[in-house]
């Protein structure tokens, strides 16, 4: 349904506001996991039919009449794919965090300016 | 019916995400957002993508979090060091 | 000041740039070209219940290769990164008791349940990432409990090691044995809807499903040790 | 050549020692015209001829270097080669000298020959008159070369021609076909060239007779200034036949030739004698205004009207 | 064949097994890990040594079914061509990191080779969410090894890093998503050939989000500060590998989706690609730390390959795009990788933050390296980017988009301008201490720089079909350097001997006017040459440029086509700005020379391509009939000869080169090289004649900059105080008078322009050489510091003195016929103004003339120069030489001129006949025979009156002079020479008031601080970065007017 599509793309800028203008680093990852969960939903609802099952044969579901009784399964087997990436690019960052606290003492990004010009 | 739920859940995670980048303390931002994870998977059921529920709520809210709080605890372990 | 007034007008104007994405399209009204060959002849190909963990495992394998080496170079980047002489945390207040009996409690429980979700990956949703997370936080659980018990480090390893050295072989044996790399059908189909079924899709799944948990467990354990 | 080798050489003798003489004899006179002007009797108009016998009778000389000892020597050739490249009397075989190895641009370019001996000479001698004497010289001819060629330049253009000869063929009959009248602005630019070359009062700062000992050729004696006087005076003729052969129609014998070149050497004389000294770069100044202008319109109006 | 899927089971195999292996000790893992990369090169070499013998594009599927419904492969010719250089250089820099990952733990190997895969991946894979996978694990595996170098710097840019990548791969996806859900399938190839679906409104914002993702992350030009963190901060072997393998990766992904993009967006993203390439050179303007100005020049160059992958599919309308593509962007791509990685490689072994502490210039091996990637990248003649730069701008011209040759060239001189500024300090700077190199961190870039020289041939002949003569100026230097153990005399000795043979091996090829040139160049190159064996001290790498500056000068006028002009004359460039930056101080004046000189050799090229746009060919002889774009040409071609040429206005290049190059080098640029521009413009009349721009005619215009140079030159001149300087405005203005009077474009105008021309060789070379002796001995080159050498150098006396008759025209000798000459032909010509100017330049050069032979040979010997010898016998033999010719050709001055009339004859009518010696014209004659005979006879007669009384004369010294009765005691109160025109300067010195040199100077300071105020941007918080990718985004979107 469209209402989650919008639902989504409402996640992904209020995540990309917030990695925009919070300062602390923390709430720049925790914008950055609300955008990489806004899109995960964009995707799951693009793939979804009104009225129909989930994409799993089994007693009552048979291969045979499948193609008009199932959900599209390729944006579900896409967005096993991308959580984890999620997940392995936020932990990463967590670890730079905290490499970075742990060399400058801040978690400000405006702390972090000497490479410029 | 569906239709009212989805509309709540949508509230609430909006609702959980402001939470997530304007509450002060550090500790329940890093819950809300994983709040906002076991919403998304409730609304993936909706969408009858169970795979896809169980990995959002286990690595989503489950592991994110988790590792936050870690990361957090690092953080706040150095900086007591610091002060004290 | 004036970053956050930007900031506000640009993303005001990236909304705008999606907004047509969300009106023009319609929502689905019935599968797509792949989607709809997958629902046809996908349980029939390859023999598995579950059409995403088919998609997931065989049909898209490459994807799911380089979703299990992005994990490994997560691990590999966070203790490559946090390599400081880590010193094991000093005995902090034990934890409270509550939580102690309920995780001799839990624990049976939580990892039957996961090596259920990876070992049926073909046949009900989940499959190797969801059951290796649960049996990581299972693995977690007890960390918390039992402050001084730690995983030991090379059992991790070599779990970690063989299971993905395993799936690459399994991908070899597709190529040589069936039609392509990651290719299910060396093995046989087996009878629709039983456990040995789809081929090799269990054991791959199970094989992801481990190393997933040996890997989310290591990164946990390394994030868990106060440094020096 | 005509005639033998032999025959032009004893012919080119014959004018070269006219000349001189005629030379020194008008160096003589423009003394006596001075020394009127500044109201007192001044030497016999012989004089120069004697100051040369007196020098070149001197029992001993003193030379700074090789290139001192050749300074006279190039000054002298320079002299005498300019005179020798232009044709003296139209017309004459005697006076004719050796215009045919050469035409106009030679003789302009062969003045030069005798300035760079001169100031080689005088630089080897290390006095620090001579020098500052040449860098003035050098500068000043510079100077009253451009409207001198400019001149030059508008007449080839009215003749459509280099060799004099036939620029003074073109002359002949009567006054009125002189340069003079038929190009005017030519003549008046090259006449203020000539104040400038004869290095007369103006433009008198080289020599600069009161100011320092007698500039370039400070260090010369017996000799040595000997020939430079001698050159003088054979060099002023080569000019002031040039002039004659350019702008005045040519001599066509003797007699006329000694008139026009009086009469032409006269004008300098007499504007000289009449003006304070220039500054060098006072004079560079005039030289590139006025006289250069009168040059360009000179070109201008015989080029394209 | 080999299934190219085993280059992921190889390097993932073994990626997982490491941390297993490691257990039994860290040489055997490395020992594993060297041999996976070494396997996966071996496939790679494999499957291209296939295509190159004709092996068609192979699809490889995976998990058994066709492809939309499995990720499919594909290995082509363009693929295995770039991942051969992908895991080549992976190879390199695992050994260049060999230190690293000995020390640091198991992680990095790992991290390393799931770079590798990941790049590989990219570029194989026709899968678009595969492309999305492979992307992250590229960017997670560099996100991670950027963190080797753990301290503050790294670790910040490593943050930016990720918050860039980030977003860019979140856009990825959400456009992946799209693509997917209105196409319906996930395939490229299926979705390029259902392309019209993706037309629709929703569809185009689906694509615009895939492509701006992979822009993101090409590093466009304002959204791309967090790439300058990393280049600048990260470990320079890292750095290396992101500058050349992940930019090989992206850019060929990029590649891959050009044909779903729509025509309309092309333009726009060209656009965007220039602009990248031009600003990022300009901000590389203002650089001082070292890897941040690599970073900037490796992001121009990746704008600029952008631009032209874009711009090459609107060639392939006429030709196969193979081969449109394979040689311009291939070539680019080959030179910016191995002279970005290799460059980085230098960078992290001489480990020096600022460019300013770069100093090892006794450390041959680094130079030579560092020279070579320099050189690559600004695109100098042996290496893939001179064909590239070439072939684009033809091609460009070909298919008339000529504004887009606009900013490659600003581009490429901004580059050229801070690379070699680089260059040229770095090689000056006296090295204080020793760079220690270890042995396996100076491998990889050697390796490098050996197939950068090695590449060149296979794309050289099949493209030009040039003759092998040109590349002789290369073989020889090679050869010589080859020859380093000789002693530094011998060497000099074989360098004639390989000029007299080449000489000898093009005399037949050469006929008519350009035999001449060929005589001045090879004969003059030799005799002058000779001057250079007087010392024998070790002088590194003279030899070897002097050789190829003589034979690229002497090949320029042997070119027949537009492509062998233009290599001989970047060879002649290249080798004269090395010769000048080996001068004492020569870094400034080599700077300022060399860009002008690119200057005026990519104005040259500009023209080339004009006439190849409307010609077709390359040949110079079809100049001649050009009518669309006769004009540009003609204009283009003479602005680059004028610059060459020193002419007023661009020369301020001139006096600083020639007076800091050695002394032995200058009289071989004023002699030789300048001459090269009067060929030119003899080129530039013989073909196309005279041209009419607007109301006047081109050929006068000339003329009067010709005069003005004269002119100006000259005045120029007389107030120097450097003997060299002095000469070099005094050659200006000679070259003056050349160009007056080839640009009368009559018989008797190219007649005084080639008879100046050769005797200029003569008395200019003749001055230089003198001065180089002097300078030997005297050891100043500042003039009122000499004086009274005559005493002591009578030899260098001779002849400078006959030098200087010569130059001022003085009738006996040779000068005077080219004065005689030129005004006849001026006059002739009708250009009167013209004339009395010359006249008037002509006098005041005997000005300057009499001050260099006053200040150093007359006046006061100097107390210390008492003991000073004659100049060595090695600078007198070749000054007499030209003495000889000197003397020979005013006495005989048919010598010289039957054969240079004979010449031009071809080209004009001659109306010049002869009589005996006597040449006449219908406005004068002259008799050079007569009057050396008489000028002789006349000089003889006043000499013997002198000598027979010379026994009287006594010989005095020093100071006995009429001075007041006093002597005078110290010489230099009494040498007149500071300042010896101060009247003149009073007089019209205001018209040589520097105004020339301050303007070039104002254009510098302009480029400076507009440099100055772009860099700004980068204000360096990852937030501003993030915010600037996002602002890239809405821009792009709304210029590109996605309706």
């Amino acid at each position: 349904m469209t209402i989650i599509t919008i639902l989504g793309f409402l996640l992904i800028i209020i995540g990309l506001w917030g990695m925009l203008t919070r300062k602390h680093l923390f709430r720049i990852i925790l914008g950055f996991s609300i955008i990489d969960t806004g899109i995960h939903l964009v995707i799951v609802s693009l793939g979804y039919i009104k009225g129909r099952t989930a994409p799993i044969f089994d007693a009552d579901l048979s291969p045979i009449d499948a193609i008009n009784r199932i959900v599209d399964p390729i944006p579900s087997a896409l967005v096993l794919t991308a959580i984890v990436i999620g997940l392995a690019v936020t932990a990463l960052m967590l670890v730079y965090v905290i490499q970075m606290h742990r060399h400058k003492g801040s978690l400000e990004i405006s702390d972090y300016e000497e490479l410029k010009w | 019916m569906i239709l009212t739920i989805i509309i709540v859940l949508g509230i609430l995670m909006l609702a959980a995400a402001f939470m997530a980048l304007y509450l002060k303390d550090l500790l329940s931002a890093i819950i809300a957002s994983g709040a906002i994870s076991l919403m998304a998977s409730v609304i993936y059921i909706i969408l009858a993508a169970p795979d896809v529920a169980m990995t959002e709520a286990a690595i989503g809210s489950g592991l994110t979090t988790i590792v936050f709080l870690y990361a957090l605890h690092l953080v706040r372990k150095k900086q007591e060091d610091k002060h004290d | 000041m004036i970053k956050r007034f930007f900031s506000l007008i640009f993303v005001v104007l990236l909304a705008l740039v999606f907004l047509p994405l969300v009106t023009e399209i319609k929502p689905l009204s019935e599968l797509g070209m792949t989607s709809a060959k997958y629902a046809e002849d996908g349980a029939a190909e390859l023999g598995a219940a579950n059409l995403v963990t088919s998609v997931v495992v065989t049909y898209r394998g490459l994807d799911t290769l380089g979703e299990v080496t992005v994990l490994f170079i997560t691990t590999a980047g966070i203790g490559f990164m946090l390599r400081r002489k880590t010193i094991l945390p000093e005995k902090k207040r034990r934890a409270s008791e509550i939580l102690k009996s309920g995780t001799s409690f839990l624990l049976p429980l939580i990892i039957l349940f996961g090596v259920y979700i990876f070992v049926h990956g073909h046949l009900t949703p989940g499959g190797g990432f969801q059951g290796g997370v649960v049996i990581a936080s299972a693995i977690v659980l007890l960390m918390l409990s039992d402050i001084n018990m730690h995983p030991d480090h090379n059992i991790l390893n070599w779990l970690e090691s063989l299971s993905g050295a395993f799936y690459v072989i399994m991908g070899i044996l597709g190529l040589i044995l069936a039609g392509g790399f990651l290719d299910n059908r060396f093995l046989p189909l087996g009878e629709f809807g039983k456990i040995f079924s789809a081929g090799a899709i269990p054991v791959i799944y199970s094989l992801i499903g481990l190393k997933v948990g040996a890997e989310l467990v290591g990164i946990l354990n390394k994030l868990g040790r106060e440094d020096k | 050549m005509e005639h033998g080798l032999l025959i032009s050489i004893i012919y080119a003798f014959i004018s070269l020692s006219v000349a001189t003489i005629w030379g020194l004899l008008l160096g003589g006179i423009m003394m006596k015209v001075v020394a009127r002007a500044h109201g007192r009797f001044g030497p016999p108009f012989w004089q120069p001829i004697i100051d040369i016998i007196k020098n070149n009778a001197r029992r001993t000389s003193i030379s700074h270097g090789i290139m001192y000892f050749l300074g006279p020597v190039f000054r002298i050739a320079g002299g005498m080669g300019t005179f020798l490249f232009i044709p003296f009397i139209y017309g004459s075989m005697v006076f004719g000298n050796f215009s045919f190895a050469g035409d106009l641009f030679l003789v302009m370019y062969f003045i030069f020959f005798g300035q760079l001996g001169m100031a080689l000479g005088a630089g080897e001698s290390g006095h620090p008159y001579s020098a500052i004497g040449v860098a003035r010289g050098l500068s000043q001819m510079t100077a009253f070369e451009l409207p001198f060629a400019l001149s030059i330049i508008s007449i080839v253009i009215q003749y459509g021609t280099l060799n004099i000869t036939s620029i003074v063929a073109a002359q002949q009959g009567g006054i009125l076909h002189w340069t003079l009248f038929t190009n005017p602005l030519a003549t008046i630019a090259a006449l203020i060239a000539l104040q400038g070359m004869n290095m007369h009062n103006p433009f008198s700062i080289v020599i600069a007779p009161q100011e320092i000992p007698i500039g370039p050729p400070t260090e010369y004696h017996s000799n040595f200034l000997g020939l430079l006087q001698t050159n003088r005076g054979l060099f002023n003729i080569a000019k002031l036949a040039l002039f004659m052969n350019l702008y005045f129609g040519g001599a066509t014998n003797l007699f006329s030739m000694l008139i026009k070149t009086f009469g032409i050497y006269m004008i300098t004389v007499i504007v000289g004698a009449s003006f304070p000294r220039f500054r060098t770069e006072q004079s560079i100044r005039f030289f590139l205004g006025v006289p250069t202008v009168i040059g360009i319109l000179a070109v201008l109006v015989t080029g394209y009207f | 064949m080999v299934n190219p899927i085993y280059i992921f089971v190889i390097a993932l195999f073994s990626a997982f097994l490491l941390p297993v292996i490691d257990k039994l000790g860290r040489k055997v893992t490395l020992g594993v890990f060297y041999l996976s990369l070494t396997a996966i090169f071996a496939v790679t070499l494999l499957w291209f040594r296939a295509f190159g013998e004709g092996a068609l594009i192979e699809n490889i599927f995976t998990a058994g079914s066709l492809p939309p419904f499995s990720i499919n492969l594909r290995m082509g010719t363009i693929e295995a061509f770039i991942m051969l250089f992908v895991n080549f250089g992976a190879l390199l820099g695992a050994i260049y990191l060999y230190g690293k990952l000995l020390e640091n733990k198991v992680y990095a190997l790992m991290l390393f080779l799931t770079l590798i895969m990941g790049v590989n991946g990219l570029i194989m894979t026709r899968d678009i969410f595969n492309i999305f996978v492979f992307l992250e694990i590229t960017s997670i595996s560099l996100y991670a090894l950027i963190g080797i170098k753990q301290d503050a710097r790294s670790l910040g840019a490593g943050f930016k890093y990720i918050i860039a990548g980030g977003l860019a791969s979140a856009f990825l996806l959400l456009g992946i998503i799209y693509v997917y859900r209105i196409t319906g399938n996930l395939n490229l190839d299926l979705i390029i050939s259902e392309n019209p679906l993706l037309l629709s409104k929703g569809g185009l914002i689906a694509l615009f989000l895939v492509v701006v993702a992979f822009l993101i992350e090409l590093k466009p030009w304002p959204a791309n500060g967090w790439a300058l963190d990393v280049y600048e901060a990260a470990e320079p072997g890292i750095s290396a590998m992101v500058a050349s393998l992940v930019a090989a990766g992206m850019v060929f992904v990029f590649y891959k989706f050009i044909p779903l993009l729509p025509h309309s967006w092309h333009g726009m993203l060209i656009l965007f690609g220039m602009l990248t390439f031009v600003f990022s050179n300009l901000t590389g303007l203002k650089q001082k730390n070292a890897r941040r100005l690599l970073g900037y020049s490796s992001i121009a160059q990746m704008g600029l390959l952008m631009a032209v992958l874009l711009l090459v599919r609107r060639f392939n309308d006429a030709m196969d795009i193979r081969y449109a593509l394979s040689d311009i962007a291939a070539a680019l791509f080959v030179n910016h990788f191995l002279a970005k990685a290799g460059l980085f490689w230098l960078s992290g072994i001489i480990n020096k933050e600022k460019a300013r502490d770069w100093s090892f210039n006794k450390q041959p091996v680094l130079v030579l390296l560092f020279a070579v990637f320099i050189f690559a990248l600004v695109g100098l003649p042996p290496f893939p980017g001179f064909w590239a730069k070439w072939t684009l701008i033809t091609k460009l011209a070909q298919y008339n988009m000529i504004g887009w040759i606009v900013p490659i060239i600003i581009g490429s001189l901004l580059e050229a301008a801070y690379l070699l500024r680089w260059f040229g300090a770095t090689i000056k700077r006296e090295q204080t201490e020793q760079v220690i190199i270890p042995r396996y961190k100076i491998l990889p870039p050697l390796l490098a720089a050996i197939v950068l020289v090695i590449i060149f041939p296979s794309f050289a002949p099949y493209m030009t079909g040039m003759k092998t003569m040109f590349f002789f100026p290369l073989l020889a230097a090679a050869v010589l350097w080859l020859l380093d153990v000789m002693p530094e005399r011998m060497r000099g000795m074989v360098m004639i001997l390989i000029l007299a043979a080449f000489g000898w091996y093009i005399y037949p090829l050469a006929k008519g006017i350009v035999l001449i040139f060929e005589f001045m160049f090879i004969a003059g190159g030799i005799v002058i040459s000779l001057a250079s064996l007087n010392s024998a001290r070790p002088k590194q790498g003279y030899w070897e440029f002097l050789v190829m500056l003589i034979m690229s000068l002497a090949l320029i006028p042997l070119a027949k086509s537009s492509m062998e002009f233009f290599l001989a004359w970047e060879f002649m460039t290249v080798s004269s700005w090395l010769l000048i930056l080996r001068g004492k101080n020569g870094e400034k004046p080599a700077l300022t020379y060399i860009m002008f000189s690119l200057g005026a050799a990519l104005l040259i090229l500009t023209a080339f391509a004009l006439s190849f746009a409307e010609t077709g060919e390359l040949g110079l002889v079809l100049l001649s009939n050009l009518n669309i774009y006769a004009i540009p040409v003609y204009i283009l071609l003479a602005l680059g000869f004028l610059v060459k040429a020193a002419a007023m206005g661009v020369h301020i290049w001139l006096p600083g080169a020639y007076s800091e190059a050695e002394d032995e080098v200058t009289p071989i640029f004023a002699g030789m090289m300048s001459k090269i521009s009067l060929w030119g413009f003899i080129l530039l009349f013989g073909y196309m004649g005279n041209k009419v721009l607007g109301i006047f005619e081109l050929p006068v215009l000339l003329g009067w900059i010709g005069v003005f140079t004269a002119f100006f030159g000259a005045l120029m001149a007389v107030f120097q105080e450097d003997i060299k300087y002095l000469l070099a405005y005094s050659s200006m203005s000679q070259l003056g008078y050349m160009i007056l009077s080839v640009s009368l474009l009559s018989h008797l105008g190219w007649t005084t322009a080639l008879y100046m021309s050769v005797t200029h060789l003569f008395f200019k070379g003749m001055l230089f050489l003198a001065v180089a002796g002097i300078v030997s001995r005297i050891g100043t080159t500042k003039m009122y510091e000499m004086g009274g050498l005559i005493k002591k150098m009578p030899a260098s006396f001779i002849s400078v003195l006959i030098a200087i008759i010569a130059v001022s025209g003085v009738p006996p000798l040779s000068g005077f016929g080219g004065k005689w000459l030129l005004y006849t032909a001026l006059i002739e010509k009708g250009w009167y103004l013209q004339a009395g100017l010359s006249f008037f330049a002509g006098a005041i050069a005997f000005l300057y003339l009499f001050r260099l032979i006053h200040t150093i040979f007359l006046g006061q010997l100097k107390a210390r120069f008492r003991e000073v010898k004659e100049a060595s016998l090695w600078y007198i033999v070749p000054q007499f030489i030209f003495v000889g010719a000197i003397m020979a050709i005013s006495m005989f001055p048919n010598l010289i001129l039957k054969p240079i009339m004979a010449a031009v004859e071809t080209q004009f009518p001659s109306h010049v006949n002869w009589d005996g010696y006597t040449v006449i014209t219908a406005l004068g004659y002259w008799n050079g025979n007569a009057v050396m005979m008489i000028t002789m006879g006349v000089f003889m007669v006043p000499l013997i009156w002198l000598l027979v009384r010379v026994n009287m004369v006594q010989k005095v010294e020093q100071f006995n002079i009429v001075y007041a009765a006093e002597r005078p005691d110290r010489p230099e109160t009494t040498h007149f020479a500071y300042n010896f025109f101060a009247h003149y300067q009073k007089a019209i010195g205001f018209l040589v008031k520097e105004q020339i040199t301050n303007f070039w100077n104002s254009v510098s300071e302009w480029f400076h601080s507009l440099s100055a105020t772009f860099r700004h941007i980068y204000t360096g918080n990852g937030q501003t970065y993030a915010l600037h990718i996002i602002i890239y985004i809405v821009v792009l979107y709304s210029l590109l007017g996605v309706k």
